[in-house]
């Protein structure tokens, strides 16, 4: 198994050799489930699994076997109603058309058995796919700048114009993502675009009341936005209150409502 | 360069750790080396004293510093003590030179800029604790300073906990330089994260 | 460094340009080193050569190139050729020691991701399709948008079929950051005979 297959699957597992035997005699708990069907990047990658754990004949494979083991997968994944994807669910299809196929005779054609063989469509989707998955775990071998050695850059003043790095939203995206995979903190921080939009009148806010002073609460509406915009500001200034960033009060009973940052100095 | 190649007599004793442990000072100075020259930002003596196995004086450190200053003497770039620390930089005659290449490729900011960058803008108003909170390490000033500086990012008052601590969050200019009208415009990224291998994965490699 | 420290009894000749006049050497490496020294990207040989105040043949560029790699041999970074030109890197046993100071690993790229990337990479150029008859399953549009913003795969054309599916191919940047010249120094495809070998599959995984 690939590391990424292993480091996958919950330790416990693992060590106690094989949790993918016979799914009949062997108990994996639902949540590992997910986890090992996950662990496959689609049915051929289980296929070779099958076929490399039970040191199976690429060139003559037992296709009563190798699809017997398949469906178990596949009713093991069903009846945790794990949803599957529809290519597992093909493949099974395939994997059957063999198997009836080789158990129709044959008329016997003198020396060329082996084109007329219906395993060999899948034995080469099978060898074809195992060559670049073998081929994808060496490329990922192989150093990377940034995650395995650094590049230099030393640095120059430049008299002339600076030349200001540029950079787009697209680098913006992927620095969020490297952070978002990164420990704890994609259970911690959802980004969602309406979340956005709150921060953004977070911040908003934050500046106009940048003085100091007691602003009325409805003069940080603006209506010109209409009500989704009303709602965010409106949500923006919880956000704010439970933060602590702002204060809110009201001196008397349906009174007047003033908001201003919590003590907060400006520099 | 390391002092092998630079001095062969080799004049330097090998220095002694506070331990009395013997220190591989051209591994060390190796490491210096390339340490400084991957860092765009000076590197503190503090920062420096994390690259050695064994705990290393101040004094010795800047010893090492002062032989590598000395090895690039007649090279095109030199190593100088500023007020954050040591670095590397082009020599000044060298600029003339340097600037005939084509303008065309851009500086890049360091990956701890980009990702400071996106953590205001993702989760603005945040202080530099919230910040370093995410990014799981120590964000220096001089990162904030480059994003200030470029307009990008601006203090808009502080967070009334002990110290006061400064709130950071994204300028209008930043919308505009990267052609954006709205920060909602800016990508929902929850989905990416699975095309990456979780972090335990790391650690385990 | 230049190579006077490395080697006092400077045994290079002065290069001739074509013209006949003789060009200050030392001076051209120093130059060389603090352009390559203050460029993130590599520098092709064309870029190099703006650097001369003499126009110099490519072989004699080369030349200086090599010098100069090897007066760092023994130090901390290296200066390699890579596909789009020449650049110094810090070696990769040094990258235990550099992350010390900044702990935040890049994320590695899960198996869907690099199994894409290996597809496109040895049976470049493939469309969409190509790739998810090769993995048996879907190919997800982020995956390869990860790959394309990563700078690694592009899009340089269309399959004349129905719906014009986009063609890719890897990238020059794809190679540098491998630190490879050329597509044919990617690592081996496994040959078809050793998968046919239960044996050597076991090994492999």
């Amino acid at each position: 198994m690939s590391q990424a297959e292993l480091q996958l699957i919950p330790r416990a597992l693992i060590h106690g050799e094989p949790l993918l035997e016979m799914p009949s005699d062997l108990y994996i708990p639902p949540d590992a489930l997910e986890l090992v069907l996950e662990t496959f990047q689609g049915p051929l990658d289980l296929l070779l699994y099958l076929i490399r754990k039970h040191n199976l004949d690429v060139l003559d494979i037992p296709m009563a076997q190798l699809t017997q083991q398949y469906m178990s997968y596949i009713e093991l994944m069903q009846r945790n109603r794990l949803e599957l994807a529809a290519e597992y669910l093909l493949m099974a299809a395939v994997l059957i058309e063999i198997k009836s196929r080789m158990l129709l005779p044959r008329p016997p054609k003198l020396g060329e058995t082996e084109i007329d063989d219906p395993r060999a469509e899948l034995m080469r989707r099978l060898l074809e796919y195992e060559q670049m998955k073998l081929a994808a775990q060496r490329l990922n071998d192989l150093p990377q700048a940034g995650r395995d050695f650094e590049l230099v850059q030393v640095l120059i003043e430049r008299t002339v114009i600076e030349r200001l790095p540029s950079v787009s939203v697209e680098d913006l995206r992927i620095a969020w993502m490297t952070l978002l995979t990164r420990a704890k903190v994609n259970a911690h921080h959802k980004v969602r675009r309406e979340e956005l939009s709150v921060r953004e009148q977070m911040t908003r806010l934050l500046r106009q009341l940048r003085h100091g002073e007691f602003e009325p609460f409805e003069n940080l509406f603006d209506h010109a936005g209409g009500i989704p915009q009303l709602v965010v500001t409106f949500i923006a200034i919880l956000e704010l209150a439970k933060e602590t960033l702002i204060e809110i009060t009201q001196t008397e009973t349906l009174g007047n409502i003033y908001v201003r940052t919590s003590r907060l100095t400006l520099e | 360069m390391s002092e092998q190649v630079a001095s062969p007599s080799n004049d330097l004793p090998a220095v002694t750790a506070p331990e009395g442990v013997l220190v591989d000072v051209a591994q060390l100075k190796r490491i210096f080396e390339a340490a400084l020259m991957t860092s765009l930002e000076p590197l503190s003596l503090s920062e420096l004293k994390k690259l050695s196995d064994v705990p290393l004086e101040s004094s010795r450190i800047e010893e090492l510093l002062q032989q590598l200053a000395a090895e690039y003497a007649d090279s095109g770039i030199e190593l100088n003590r500023v007020a954050s620390g040591w670095r590397f930089r082009a020599r000044p005659e060298m600029q003339a030179y340097i600037e005939r290449l084509d303008p065309q490729k851009p500086p890049r900011y360091s990956r701890a800029v980009m990702e400071t960058l996106a953590i205001i803008a993702y989760r603005q108003p945040v202080t530099r604790g919230d910040i370093e909170e995410i990014r799981g390490v120590v964000v220096s000033a001089q990162v904030l300073k480059t994003l200030e500086s470029r307009g990008w990012v601006e203090s808009i008052g502080t967070r009334d906990t002990p110290g006061k601590p400064a709130l950071y969050a994204t300028t209008q200019q930043l919308l505009d330089d990267l052609n954006l009208r709205s920060l909602s415009e800016l990508p929902a990224l929850e989905e990416m994260g699975n095309l990456l291998e979780p972090a335990v994965q790391q650690d385990a490699n």
